[in-house]
């Protein structure tokens, strides 16, 4: 079950410029949580209201071990400049574990895991599950350039067959990470996490090949509880429009690949 | 806990103490199950509820503004038939009163969903009047006073439920609405709606919202919201229910103070889920150290 | 410098930048001269100017908000002979234009003050209809199209000087009182003027001010100027100075692209004295960035 | 002529519960600054907007040797409490030197200084200066209990008649330090700094007395530069009403003790 609470910062360090790693103390949290869930978080500073909502940030890894969350995320706005300020010792508002997670499907053995820009973070813990699982697993990562390639040093030690692209070429091929779709073979599983142009060519690819697979969406989020409404997203289902609006915080972040619309 | 007595009585709706939720912020209830202890909480006002099922407007629906927030969720909602069917039945589990928020865009709507609602068992209708009104070229429903009253009679002669109409702030006399719908035999008046506003991004150059206006929510508004209530408070009789930014205890009793009977907490359940509890327990705070036995006895103090 | 054209033509009101302080926040331009370079300012837009002295309410006058203030000072000024003698004289030393802010309780009064203004060398006025209409039951001028009208046409008759007509947004359709102004002459708009707030402290059990509610502004209205002004933008042709809580530079921005042709910065210049100037130099810096030779390109940009 | 600028601060402490010593390092002002003049401080963050104003704080010591200003303050809402909250090496957002200050009429030797709760940090500049003039100062300080008796160590060492008055006789007289002022002699001249009712019941005392003086204002503040008209105070004038509002940023904070209008 979902708590709110306040917890302890053990760690915060700037990764790569403008991208920060969080570590936040909170077992009880960290024995529930699964991977592609996600915390919505706040400074704890109780006494101004500006910025006003909490932001939401997904779990990077679940340390079990040592009851850790560990984020990473990229400064953007108010908001998340705000969270680089903190440092070691210093207290932030959270509530989580939020959302549905990734999941597995045993039957299949062959996995792809599509990941772009800060979404790769969300996906470091599910390929170590996927591992862990004994699964085959493909990993191919895109960003602006290689400094952007977040965990790329952990992906590297990971037994998996990785590929990485760059629009500046400083790693890998130099291009789009979907221009690399077209050699890959075999695959029966697809997990994306990235921009939504990224995923709907996931989409597109995964569809013509039939492969099933699982994404990870962002909206706007207010409440995280599914009170709000405002962070939803187009969902097929078999109604005479042929679509509804679910929840990304409650129904989502992780949907059912082949079901997103992605819109534009 | 004291003795401090919190049941607050509005004009026969009884609640256990002043502290509900409103309107389109605490979905149904149940969404806050983890956070709070729902049997403690005053009443709940559900989202939004209209005759047939609505999808709601594109996304971004939402942008965060300094100390608020904007949204136009276009009232997203299962329509009434469904409440009814499979959200009530839960919602009855709890000992909160729930309280439906009905909007409408004719008379019409509004008197078919109260006479649907009408023997089902919830404790009261809100009246949604920020609206635009189709057939009158889109104005609100609550910007002018006759047509505000002309939804309260017509929602009051299909039911005897308790009706709480919500007045929206975007008018320049907020008098003189309160006024017309306590004659149209209003039980209560909620107030405030949100502000209209609007945010741009300047690096796409265009609204941040699909819908590009948005109803503006939050502390940011709370000095808008207060002014209203002290000078609703003065006008007529009937009870009302301040709200508009409240986010802590201290903000409620300003409320209370400025002469509402109790007080709705919106967009502060999204900031901390937890608030609605806390803001309950420091208003029984505030009260015990004050000296007070009841709630009742702040209500409108700050009036002179 | 670029070679960014900064240069603002409000309907014949020649401004070197779109860049104005507002009345009633930035004095007569002077009390400001040890933080911003005067002469680079557009215009400045002085104290609201009566047609006798006024002391104005008692204190405390103002009041904190989440991300904003409550005014009420209760327009204190020595009075439109005063200022044509004594301050006038002054602010000529610098190259801003000077914009005399004027507000009377009768139509009468803001016609003998305009008469007074005609020929004394400013650069325009800027008609304040927040005021109350003391012959109309203290209702504000700013409320309704014909009384705003009407302002705007006894002004208009005693003076050649360029109008700015400045709107309330305590209505509920400022597009109807824009178009009122309007058709009645005048040159030009600006909105907007403060919300009607209240703040209640809650050990004392009484308002926060003197005088009760004030005038909400800051930060935490922006929203709701913004989407004024976006609507008016589309509903007139006249050109629009915009304001309501422009903190830097991107607020202003948003404000150009919602369609004001010149912006004017008020609350802020009490947190960042030096504010103005850093907004124009950002103005400039988006400019040029974006590729555009000229303010005027990017006024409206955001209304599709 | 006043600045805005953004300093750094020496160091902060807290000297008794709630109330705070912060040095701030800025030379310019310090060289320029007189008694009595105040700071319009803001805490640097510039990503948010609440609180949204700035806070008048008087000196309440100018260190023209090290390029310093100490101020001391205690905490009464949220601004202050953020003030707290800074650090020695964290940034301030200052305007000043704001506002009139003391002046010391030479012909006169015999000065009284009556200073009650915060309202005794902003003199304690003037007593030195009194001193270095070589003039006969009686102090009179009071407070709540003991240990609010602000700079109560600094006074101790200086070559004045002191008397101190608490409300629960942890030091001193057991009461209204405006007691003591019936015990006084040969007084001169007055400067007073404090609660409003003790104010008043000094002034009273002067006038009584024939005694010439000044007092120490305070008023909610918008702008600090005599723009906004958000300070005001009555001060006696030759007009009809006898009487107008003037500006405690600009022409105060230090007004002429028989002049001021204390209400209420
Ligand atoms: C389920 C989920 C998981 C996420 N996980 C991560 C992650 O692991 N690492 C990471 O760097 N980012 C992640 N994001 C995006 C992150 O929430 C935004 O970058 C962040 O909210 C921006 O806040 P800001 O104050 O810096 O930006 P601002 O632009 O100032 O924010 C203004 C408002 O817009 C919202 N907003 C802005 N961008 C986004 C966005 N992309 N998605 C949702 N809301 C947004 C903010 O929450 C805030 O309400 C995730 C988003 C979601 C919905
Ligand atoms: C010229 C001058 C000199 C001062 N010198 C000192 C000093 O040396 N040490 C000290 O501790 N205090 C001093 N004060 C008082 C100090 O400014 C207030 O205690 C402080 O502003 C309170 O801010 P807050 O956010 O903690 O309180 P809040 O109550 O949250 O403040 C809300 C608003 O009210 C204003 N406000 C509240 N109390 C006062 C007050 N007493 N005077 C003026 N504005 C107030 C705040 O500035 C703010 O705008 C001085 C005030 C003035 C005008
Ligand atoms: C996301 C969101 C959805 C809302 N939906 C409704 C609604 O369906 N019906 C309604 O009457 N008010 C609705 N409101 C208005 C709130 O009930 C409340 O009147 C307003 O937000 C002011 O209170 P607050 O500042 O505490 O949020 C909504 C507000 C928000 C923020
Ligand atoms: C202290 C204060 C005094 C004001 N006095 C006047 C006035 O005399 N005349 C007027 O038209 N507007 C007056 N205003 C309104 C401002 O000019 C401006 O319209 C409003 O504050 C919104 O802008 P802002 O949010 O940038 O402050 C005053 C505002 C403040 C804060
Ligand atoms: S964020 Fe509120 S419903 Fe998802
Ligand atoms: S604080 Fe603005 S005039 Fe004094």
């Amino acid at each position: 079950m979902p708590e709110r609470s306040i917890r302890n910062i053990v760690s915060q360090k700037e990764i790569c410029p403008g991208h920060y790693q969080m570590v936040i103390d909170a077992p009880e949290i960290a024995a529930e949580a699964e991977m592609g869930q996600f915390l919505h978080l706040k400074w704890a500073a109780e006494t101004n209201s500006d910025p006003l909502l909490r932001r939401p940030i997904s779990f990077n890894e679940i340390d079990r071990e040592h009851g850790q969350l560990i984020i990473v995320y990229r400064v953007i706005g108010r908001g998340t400049k705000l969270l680089s300020t903190l440092e070691a010792g210093d207290k932030i508002d959270l509530m989580g574990p939020l959302g549905t997670g990734f999941s597995i499907p045993e039957e299949k053995n062959n996995f792809l895991v599509v990941g772009g820009g800060m979404g790769i973070a969300p996906l470091l813990d599910l390929v170590e599950n996927l591992l862990v699982a004994d699964k085959e697993v493909t990993v191919l990562l895109g960003a602006e350039k290689k400094e952007q390639l977040l965990n790329l040093e952990q992906y590297q030690e990971l037994n998996v067959n990785l590929k990485t692209a760059t629009m500046d070429g400083s790693s890998g091929y130099q291009g789009f990470v979907t221009d690399l779709l077209a050699d890959l073979t075999a695959i029966e599983y697809v997990y994306t996490c990235g921009p939504e142009v990224m995923m709907a060519t996931v989409q597109e690819w995964a569809q013509e090949n039939e492969i099933a697979g699982q994404a990870s969406l962002e909206e706007r989020m207010g409440c995280g509880t599914g009170a709000c409404l405002s962070c939803v997203c187009k969902i097929k289902v078999e109604t005479e429009s042929g679509w509804e609006y679910q929840k990304t915080c409650t129904t989502g972040p992780i949907f059912a690949l082949n079901e997103v619309i992605f819109d534009e | 806990m004291s003795n401090v007595n919190l049941k607050v009585d509005l004009n026969g709706l009884q609640l256990a103490n002043p502290v509900t939720t409103a309107s389109g912020t605490f979905g149904f209830g149940e969404e806050y199950k983890d956070y709070v202890d729902l049997n403690k909480l005053g009443a709940v006002m559900v989202k939004g509820t209209t005759l047939n099922p609505k999808q709601g407007n594109a996304t971004p629906r939402i942008a965060e503004t300094s100390s608020g927030m904007l949204n136009a969720i276009g009232l997203q909602n299962p329509g009434v038939d469904y409440f009814l069917k499979n959200i009530l039945p839960e919602t009855k589990q709890y000992d909160f009163k729930t309280i439906v928020n009905i909007s409408g865009n004719t008379v019409e709507d509004y008197a078919k969903l109260a006479s649907k609602l009408d023997e089902s068992g919830v404790a009261a209708l809100e009246i949604n009047i920020s609206c635009p009104n189709v057939k009158k070229g889109g104005l609100a429903f609550g910007t002018q006073p006759a047509m505000a009253a002309g939804v309260v009679e017509a929602v009051r002669q299909e039911t005897d439920l308790p009706l709480i109409t919500k007045l929206s702030p975007n008018v320049a006399d907020i008098t003189a609405i309160a006024e017309a719908v306590e004659d149209a035999g209003t039980d209560v008046i909620s107030l405030i709606n949100t502000l209209l506003g609007m945010k741009i991004d300047i690096q796409q150059q265009e609204p941040v919202l699909a819908n590009k206006m948005g109803g503006l929510s939050g502390p940011a508004i709370k000095p808008v919201a207060v002014r209203m209530v002290y000078q609703v408070a003065q006008a007529v009789d009937v009870p009302l229910i301040g709200m508009g930014g409240i986010s802590n205890a201290e903000d409620a009793v300003e409320f209370l103070l400025a002469g509402a009977d109790a007080i709705s907490i919106g967009t502060a359940n999204f900031v901390n889920p937890e608030v609605s509890m806390e803001i309950l327990a420091g208003i029984e705070d505030y009260l015990v150290e004050n000296g007070y036995d009841s709630v009742e006895e702040i209500v409108g103090k700050a009036i002179k």
